[in-house]
């Protein structure tokens, strides 16, 4: 049947395991996909139930009303990828006690956002999204370029640190190789692919860029048309995306999936915990993806010694978190520009 | 009987009745046809659900209804209105984020009016933005014969773009690269509406919409203000020769036409639901949905009350379908086909008209024999 | 003696109305047969029959004495049957010969050629003394060309049966007497021709018989030379019909109107339209403005009633300066204004009749307090009106004015404008297009109007029409006045003079 | 000069999908109906466009120019059938024009995504591979300018785009055909009355925007993305203020389109073009620049807009 959920007659128990999608579908490339990845796979492997559902309004009503559903349908485990979730599963998070709740990239917050404790049923998943974006930024210098790109989706804290990390990783890359290297960075406001994002990365192609690290959903496949027109090379965000393009060098990976497929585990091994985990490299849910094919210097080593200087903390790095408040993911805020020594910005705002 | 039946398609009224309650027969078929193909195993308790949905949950799902008309409902009067008076105001969606952010806004930042009368201040001020964005397009047709149409679109992108730069500048939510919503304390008011439909998101602003229809019917039908508007609408060449304004009568349609997708805006954000403004360059669905509604409603106002009501009551019922691995898009689907089924309308009145005179005539060649 | 057309017992039914009720038509090769009818009497209708536009109900049509079907205007135009329509068939920005060659093209792989075309439409045009030029485009050559454009058509298709309907409604006098030669000129080719009029004295001028239709229903067919102008008009309305109107001295009042040395110039014009015009109307007179189409008369009129904005002169009305005021505040003050073109300013086709009769006063406290409008009060004045001036319409008030005829919309106008009581009406071709019986009633109107000591100035191409209802004539020619003159003292002939240019009244010398 | 011929591919990039859509919306305008369908006309034929590619290359049966110029005749045809039923709603019932249109505008999007997510088990978006970017067209290439110009890592559809062109122009300018398709928006009573069928002008002004409509929905996403997600960004209604602005005019419309083209290309590569980066004004000024700059040569070229007089009006014998 459509929408995963194996219908062989279990229609009538409902659908064990919910995934309820933010604006994003479970093809955005994002984290909806991943999660809904993991969600399949733990479904169809141990033969659960499964489905996701898609609220017909973005706001708390919305996803409430989908949440109620997910429940009245039967859902034991709901997972709910994004920030938007946080009021929402603030204000459910008792009512439905014995649900499991996986949130990602979100902790439960009033709508006023302060910060509300979560219940033992809710696992908030944060990432150190700076550390895969330092990886990417200091592997593609490594590899021997010196005009970087940065495009965002939408400046939310998420991509921020992927920006910021990426700018940083490219900075000490140089600062070994004593050279300087020059990035340009935006955010496209959007998440969607468009003539616009594609016109915007050819520009930077062809006044020199050589590699555009493209860190919003779907805003990767303009990118990656770009690159492809000008025989250029893109990194890829939060999953493996070698596949989608020739183009794409590596990917900055965040272990949404693993993340979700691990707590899914858990609820059904009565292991799981709720509380606010802020996953990092440590745990390795985040890092490049594994496949170093596509680099002609850069090697698994290389990449293998830095891991283990971001993994131990020995390099500091600045995330969003780190500046002022109002910064709106501006990469010339003070704070990151005294750190970047030998990375020169350009910021299309 | 035969004869209360002629009486009864004899009003023109009744008929549009008839013909559109057929369409949206029809386009409830078309769309079971749909499920049924994709997903013959639930599609009879699909449309079940469908047709259920909007009392699905007693009366929190008929709160949800109207929670989901208003926004549409004020659109769908905005094309409604302008419509009458010959324009073709494809630029709700600019109006409507227009009043939107400046609802929004005045929310946020005028802490000094208290909040009993903010939601007014707020609908108000909203309701000016979206009519300050629709007398541009009026002004270019007025002054400079711009076809509205086109300059509607144009005007459409340059409202999105400036209402992001404004959430940028003044009500940035940095966590969620977005617009801060606007706190349940500042919002409209539900004056006890949440009483009868209980843990809905139901505000007075349903009231406030259907109020808004009615007057603009009144507007149109009653007043030698409406007289004018239709008149300019009808023929410009004669109005001037009555000794009409028509520019002016062009402008203020207008106007009043953003006026009301403004307001949309302005209910739709007010509504104490974490609703925030999305600083994505895309048009929001609210404005062109107005279009359907207007249609479904024969661009009448009071027909379109009904029709966003019906609109918001099948979206309820298709949520729910979700849960019978159907997918979302099936709501729009029926919505589409209902509308174009609805322009046999005519052609369904011609075959009444047929019909009627056949009748008559056997009535009266009775009356001889 | 054979037939070239015969329309026998033809029935059509409309929503609502019996257009043609058993009618019989037969026309005899090589004669001009006239087809008279009140407005609305189904004259168009069996035209458009036989033309093809319309299938009939009952009856049958017989070309040559075989009976044919006709189902659309390509089977007409195979027994080479041609129409010139009341309301002109031509798309008014292709050129002349694209639109006589439209629906007839020949081509090459499906380009368009030309080049025959042009040729022959060159030679019919000179062969009938049209003069055209086939690539002005229709939208920029005058009526009178425009008919002749519609001529050509039906002379580029061959055709042999020729329908003109209502062909000199539009037509100056010049070329009503132009378009009288040709169809003198195409019945000598041995082509038939059926006319379509209200104008009497057009038919004894060509017509060699007539078909007189009322209500729908076949009355009679005669010899024109057989019959007098009454009885024709007697037989068409079923009632004696007065032609000359009866009028008593004008008793003159003050001055109503005065206007000095007015000009106008389009804004994208290179010439004046309106050169230093003066002159005044007083209580009590119907003034008339005579001249060939198109020398300034409309420009007159708009200026007068406030539609266009004029760069020179002055206009008083009841002494008030009234030059810059605006459309509203002249009718306010007193100016009522039958539009020269009736769809275009005179109604809202859309609204019903009811509401198309307080379109010019909707706004005054009989018919709205506080912005509303009082429609009780509406409903029982148009009623009034309708009954009054007989406005024939389906269904009374509430019918959609679009349905109507051209001549009861005409009624409506005239109607709502006199009843206004206005000191100075401005009638712009009020009888355009009407029958004789309603022509009648409607000068009688004018009349009663002037007597009611109110002024009325009144523009008409019509010579008998200027001749029977004025008090006075003002002669227009090129924008400029060149006579002042009194019906009483000229002719027809004389007046015509003046018209063409030929002659100046004095007062009026270069 | 390499920045130039950049700007000049970006600019076809934009102008060519809205050339081919406004130039449908011609067809179907100047016969007499308003076609608002656009957008969903592309959507629907850009989705079974992608989908065919997506089937073809998947289960590797042809692929490169072949399946392009296929791919096109699929979008193009799906589109002219989809487009069937304004013509049907609009014509034969003579319903408001914009009824059906918007119905189609709804559909379509809510439709392909139906489709789409019922046979990839939820997925929405349609992948598919650009295969179809033509590095250098052989000799062409080399001539001097042009070659830069038009023939270096170029799309095929840029030469169908401006092939649709001449042909538009040709034939409702310079055929028989064209001229009683355009009689029948001016004046139908006219054609009708000299013989023409208006309702066969009508629908073949109407399956023909619709079938350039759909192919342009496909030539829109190709270079863009790599895959389909039934949304194309409004161009639609941006092809019918192009036809508009274009004066229902083939060149026109031609001149609109690149006009909009460039100074789109210049809001989102303001960057890459040294005078206007040393400008350094907010991104949002240069992407008003479109839509502010087309407002403002309307309100200068409108006063004599050439709209056809009989544009929305059913036909009915009857009137007069
Ligand atoms: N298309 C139509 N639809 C409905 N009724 C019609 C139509 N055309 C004509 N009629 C009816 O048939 C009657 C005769 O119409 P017709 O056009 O033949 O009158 P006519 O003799 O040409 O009048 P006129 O002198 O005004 O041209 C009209 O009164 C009208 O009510
Ligand atoms: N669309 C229509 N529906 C109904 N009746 C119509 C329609 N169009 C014309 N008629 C009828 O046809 C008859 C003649 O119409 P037509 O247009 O020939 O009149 P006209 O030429 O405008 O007026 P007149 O001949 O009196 O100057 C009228 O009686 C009118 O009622
Ligand atoms: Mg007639
Ligand atoms: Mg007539």
């Amino acid at each position: 049947g459509s929408n995963g959920g194996d219908s062989e007659g279990k229609d009538q128990e409902g659908y064990e395991i919910a995934l309820v999608t933010d604006q994003g579908t479970i093809s955005d490339k994002s984290f909806n996909q991943s999660a809904w990845e993991a969600v399949e796979e733990y479904g169809d492997k141990n033969d659960v139930t499964y489905k996701y559902y898609k609220p017909s309004s973005f706001d708390t009503a919305g996803y409430t009303q989908q949440i109620d559903n997910a429940v009245e349908n039967g859902a034991k485990i709901i997972v709910c990828p994004g920030y938007k979730f946080a009021t929402t599963i603030a204000n459910l998070q008792e009512k439905y006690a014995d649900v499991s709740f996986i949130l990602i990239d979100a902790t439960p917050a009033d709508e006023k956002e302060n910060a509300v404790e979560p219940t033992e049923n809710v696992y908030c998943a944060l990432y150190k999204e700076v550390q895969p974006g330092y990886l990417a930024g200091y592997a593609a210098v490594k590899e021997g370029y010196t005009k970087l790109g940065f495009m965002g989706g939408i400046a939310l804290p998420a991509v921020i640190n992927y920006g910021y990390g990426y700018l940083q990783g490219a900075n000490d890359a140089a600062k070994e190789l004593g050279i300087n290297v020059e990035v340009k960075y935006t955010y496209t406001g959007t998440f969607n692919e468009s003539p616009d994002i594609q016109s915007k990365a050819s520009g930077w192609y062809n006044t020199g860029t050589e590699v555009i690290f493209a860190c919003g959903g779907q805003i990767c496949n303009s990118v990656f048309a770009a690159a492809e027109q000008t025989n250029k090379m893109t990194i890829g965000v939060d999953s493996d995306q070698k596949d989608a393009s020739q183009t794409v060098l590596t990917s900055a990976m965040k272990g949404v999936k693993k993340t979700v497929a691990d707590e899914i585990a858990a609820v059904y091994a009565g292991e799981f915990k709720g509380g606010v985990y802020t996953l990092d490299a440590s745990s390795d849910y985040v890092g490049l993806s594994d496949d170093f094919s596509r680099f002609k210097k850069f090697t698994k080593n290389d990449y293998d010694k830095v891991f283990e200087t971001v993994k131990n903390g020995s390099v500091k790095i600045i995330s969003n978190d780190d500046v002022d408040e109002n910064a709106q993911g501006d990469p010339s805020t003070k704070v990151l520009k005294d750190a970047l020594t030998n990375v020169t910005v350009s910021y299309e705002k | 009987m035969k004869n209360k039946i002629l009486l009864l398609l004899k009003k023109e009224g009744s008929k549009s009745f008839v013909s559109s309650l057929i369409a949206i027969a029809l386009g409830l078929l078309f769309g079971f046809v749909i499920i049924l193909i994709a997903n013959p195993g639930d599609a009879l308790e699909g449309l079940k659900l469908l047709l259920t949905g909007g009392f699905y949950r007693g009366a929190k799902s008929l709160g949800q209804v109207f929670y989901l008309a208003v926004p549409i409902m004020m659109t769908g009067l905005s094309v409604a209105f302008a419509f009458k008076c010959g324009e073709f105001n494809i630029g709700t969606p600019g109006q409507y984020i227009m009043g939107a952010f400046t609802a929004v806004f005045v929310a946020l930042k005028c802490d000094f009016i208290p909040n009993s009368i903010l939601w007014i201040v707020c609908i108000i001020a909203a309701g000016l933005a979206g009519a300050l964005w629709a007398i541009i397009p009026g002004v270019l047709k007025a002054y400079r014969n711009v076809n509205v149409v086109i300059s509607c679109i144009m005007c459409n992108y340059i409202g999105m773009l400036l209402v992001i730069e404004g959430i940028k500048a003044t009500i940035y939510n940095p966590t969620g690269a977005e617009s801060y919503s606007v706190p349940a304390e500042k919002a409209i008011p539900a004056f006890g509406l949440d009483k009868i439909f209980p843990d809905s998101n139901i505000n007075f602003g349903i009231v406030i919409a259907i109020l808004l229809c009615i007057l603009a019917y009144i507007i149109m039908n009653k007043t030698t203000f409406g007289y004018e508007l239709k008149a300019c609408g009808y023929n410009p060449d004669a109005a001037k020769y009555a000794g009409m304004n028509e520019k002016k009568c062009i402008i203020l349609s207008m106007a009043i036409a953003g006026f009301f997708s403004g307001v949309g805006g302005a209910i739709a954000y007010l509504s104490g639901t974490g609703k925030t403004l999305p600083i994505s360059e895309v048009l929001p669905a609210e404005g062109f949905n107005g279009i359907p509604v207007a249609l479904l409603g024969f661009n009448n106002p009071i027909g379109c009350i009904f029709a966003a009501l019906f609109i918001g009551y099948i979206n309820v019922g298709g949520n729910y379908m979700q849960s019978l691995n159907i997918a979302i898009e099936v709501i729009d689907i029926i919505v589409a086909s209902i509308i174009y089924f609805s322009s046999f309308t005519l052609f369904i009145k011609m075959i009444f008209n047929k019909y009627k005179n056949k009748k008559q005539k056997s009535i009266e060649g009775g009356h001889e024999s | 003696m054979s037939y070239a057309i015969e329309m026998l017992n033809i029935t059509k039914e409309f929503p609502g109305i019996k257009a043609n009720d058993n009618i019989t038509l037969q026309v005899k090769q090589g004669e001009i047969h006239a087809l008279l009818g009140e407005n609305g009497a189904g004259k168009s209708t069996l035209m458009s029959i036989l033309f093809g536009l319309y299938q009939p109900d009952e009856g049958l049509i017989k070309i040559n004495g075989k009976e044919v079907k006709i189902n659309n205007p390509n089977d007409a135009n195979k027994y080479a049957i041609g129409m010139v329509h009341q309301h002109f068939k031509l798309v008014h920005n292709f050129t002349v010969l694209e639109n006589i060659i439209l629906g007839v093209e020949d081509s090459k792989f499906g380009l368009l050629k030309t080049n025959d075309a042009r040729k022959k439409v060159m030679e019919l045009s000179q062969k009938y003394h049209l003069n055209v030029d086939p690539d002005a485009y229709i939208e920029d050559i005058t009526v009178g060309m425009q008919q002749r454009v519609e001529i050509l058509k039906m002379l580029f298709r061959d055709n042999n049966i020729l329908i003109f309907d209502e062909p000199t409604a539009v037509l100056t006098p010049q070329e009503i007497d132009e378009l009288m030669h040709i169809m003198k000129g195409l019945i000598k080719e041995g082509k038939s021709i059926i006319f379509i009029t209200h104008k009497l004295n057009e038919i004894k001028a060509v017509a060699d018989r007539c078909t007189i239709l009322r209500k729908g229903k076949y009355i009679d067919t005669v010899n024109v030379a057989d019959v007098t102008k009454e009885e024709l008009s007697e037989k068409m309305v079923g009632r004696k019909v007065n032609f000359n109107v009866e009028k008593s001295e004008p008793k003159l009042g003050d001055e109503v109107l005065k206007v000095e040395n007015l000009s106008y110039r389009p804004k994208t014009g290179h010439k004046d339209i309106l050169k230093n015009i003066s002159f005044d109307v007083k209580r009590g007179e119907i003034v008339c403005i005579a001249g060939i189409d198109g020398n300034g008369q409309s420009e007159l009129v708009y200026a007068l009633t406030g539609m266009i904005p004029v760069q020179k002169g002055h206009i008083y009305l009841k002494g008030e300066e009234i030059t810059k005021t605006s459309i509203r505040k002249r009718s306010d003050k007193g100016m009522a204004h039958i539009p020269e073109d009736r769809h275009k300013h005179g109604l809202v086709l859309d609204y019903s009749l009811a509401e198309n009769m307080i379109l010019r006063n909707y706004d005054k406290p009989e018919f709205q307090n506080h912005g509303f409008i009082r429609f009780d009060k509406m409903n029982t004045y148009a009623d009034g009106l309708i009954e009054k001036f007989d406005v024939r319409s389906g269904e009374g008030g509430k019918s959609i004015t679009r349905g109507m005829s051209g001549g009861n919309q005409q009624k409506a106008i005239i109607a709502r404008e006199i009843d206004s009581q206005s000191d100075l009406l401005i009638a712009v071709q009020p009888t355009r297009g009407l029958d004789v019986g309603a022509i009648e009633f409607i000068h009688s109107q004018l009349v009663k109007h002037r007597d009611e000591g109110k002024a009325v100035l009144l523009v008409s191409l019509e010579l008998d029409e200027v001749m029977n209802v004025s008090d006075r004539i003002l002669v227009m020619y090129e924008g400029e006045i060149v006579a002042d003159l009194n019906p009483k003292d000229i002719d027809v002939k004389e007046l015509g003079l003046y018209m063409a240019g030929s002659k100046r009244g004095e007062g009026y010398e270069k | 000069m390499s920045i130039v011929y950049f700007l000049f591919a970006q600019t076809l990039l934009f102008a060519i999908p809205l050339l081919v859509v406004a130039l449908g919306g011609m067809f179907s305008e100047r016969s007499g109906v308003i076609n608002i369908a656009l957008e969903g006309i592309m959507i629907l034929g850009g989705f079974f466009g992608v989908f065919f590619i997506n089937f073809m290359q998947t289960n590797q049966i042809m692929s490169g120019q072949a399946l392009l110029i296929l791919a096109l005749l699929v979008s193009g045809i799906v589109g002219g059938l989809f487009s069937l039923l304004h013509a049907f709603a609009s014509i034969h019932l003579k319903a408001d024009q914009t009824i059906s249109g918007t119905a189609l505008n709804l559909f379509a999007p809510a439709f392909g995504l139906f489709i789409a997510k019922t046979i990839q088990d939820g997925v929405q978006s349609v992948m598919f591979e650009n295969q179809f970017r033509i590095v250098e067209v052989p000799i062409l290439s080399q001539i001097p300018v042009l070659g830069d110009l038009f023939f270096k890592n170029c799309y095929l559809t840029t030469f169908i785009g401006i092939f649709i062109l001449i042909i538009s122009y040709v034939f409702l300018m310079k055929t028989k055909t064209g001229l009683r398709l355009r009689s029948c928006g001016e004046n139908p009573q006219a054609s009708d009355a000299a013989g023409i069928s208006v309702y066969k002008m009508r629908y073949l002004g109407v399956v023909l925007s619709g079938f350039l409509a759909g192919m342009g929905g496909l030539i829109y996403i190709l270079p863009i993305s790599t895959e389909f997600n039934c949304n194309v960004a409004g161009y639609g209604f941006l092809a019918l203020a192009v036809l508009i602005f274009g004066n229902w005019k083939p060149w026109r419309i031609a001149g609109a389109a690149f006009f909009f083209g460039a100074t789109k290309t210049i809001a989102y590569t303001y960057t890459s073009i040294p005078f206007l980066a040393a400008l350094s004004l907010p991104a949002t000024a240069y992407k008003l620049i479109p839509y502010i700059a087309t407002l403002i040569l309307l309100a200068f070229t409108s006063k004599n807009s050439a709209a056809p007089r009989a544009e929305g009006e059913p036909f009915d014998k009857g009137k007069r």
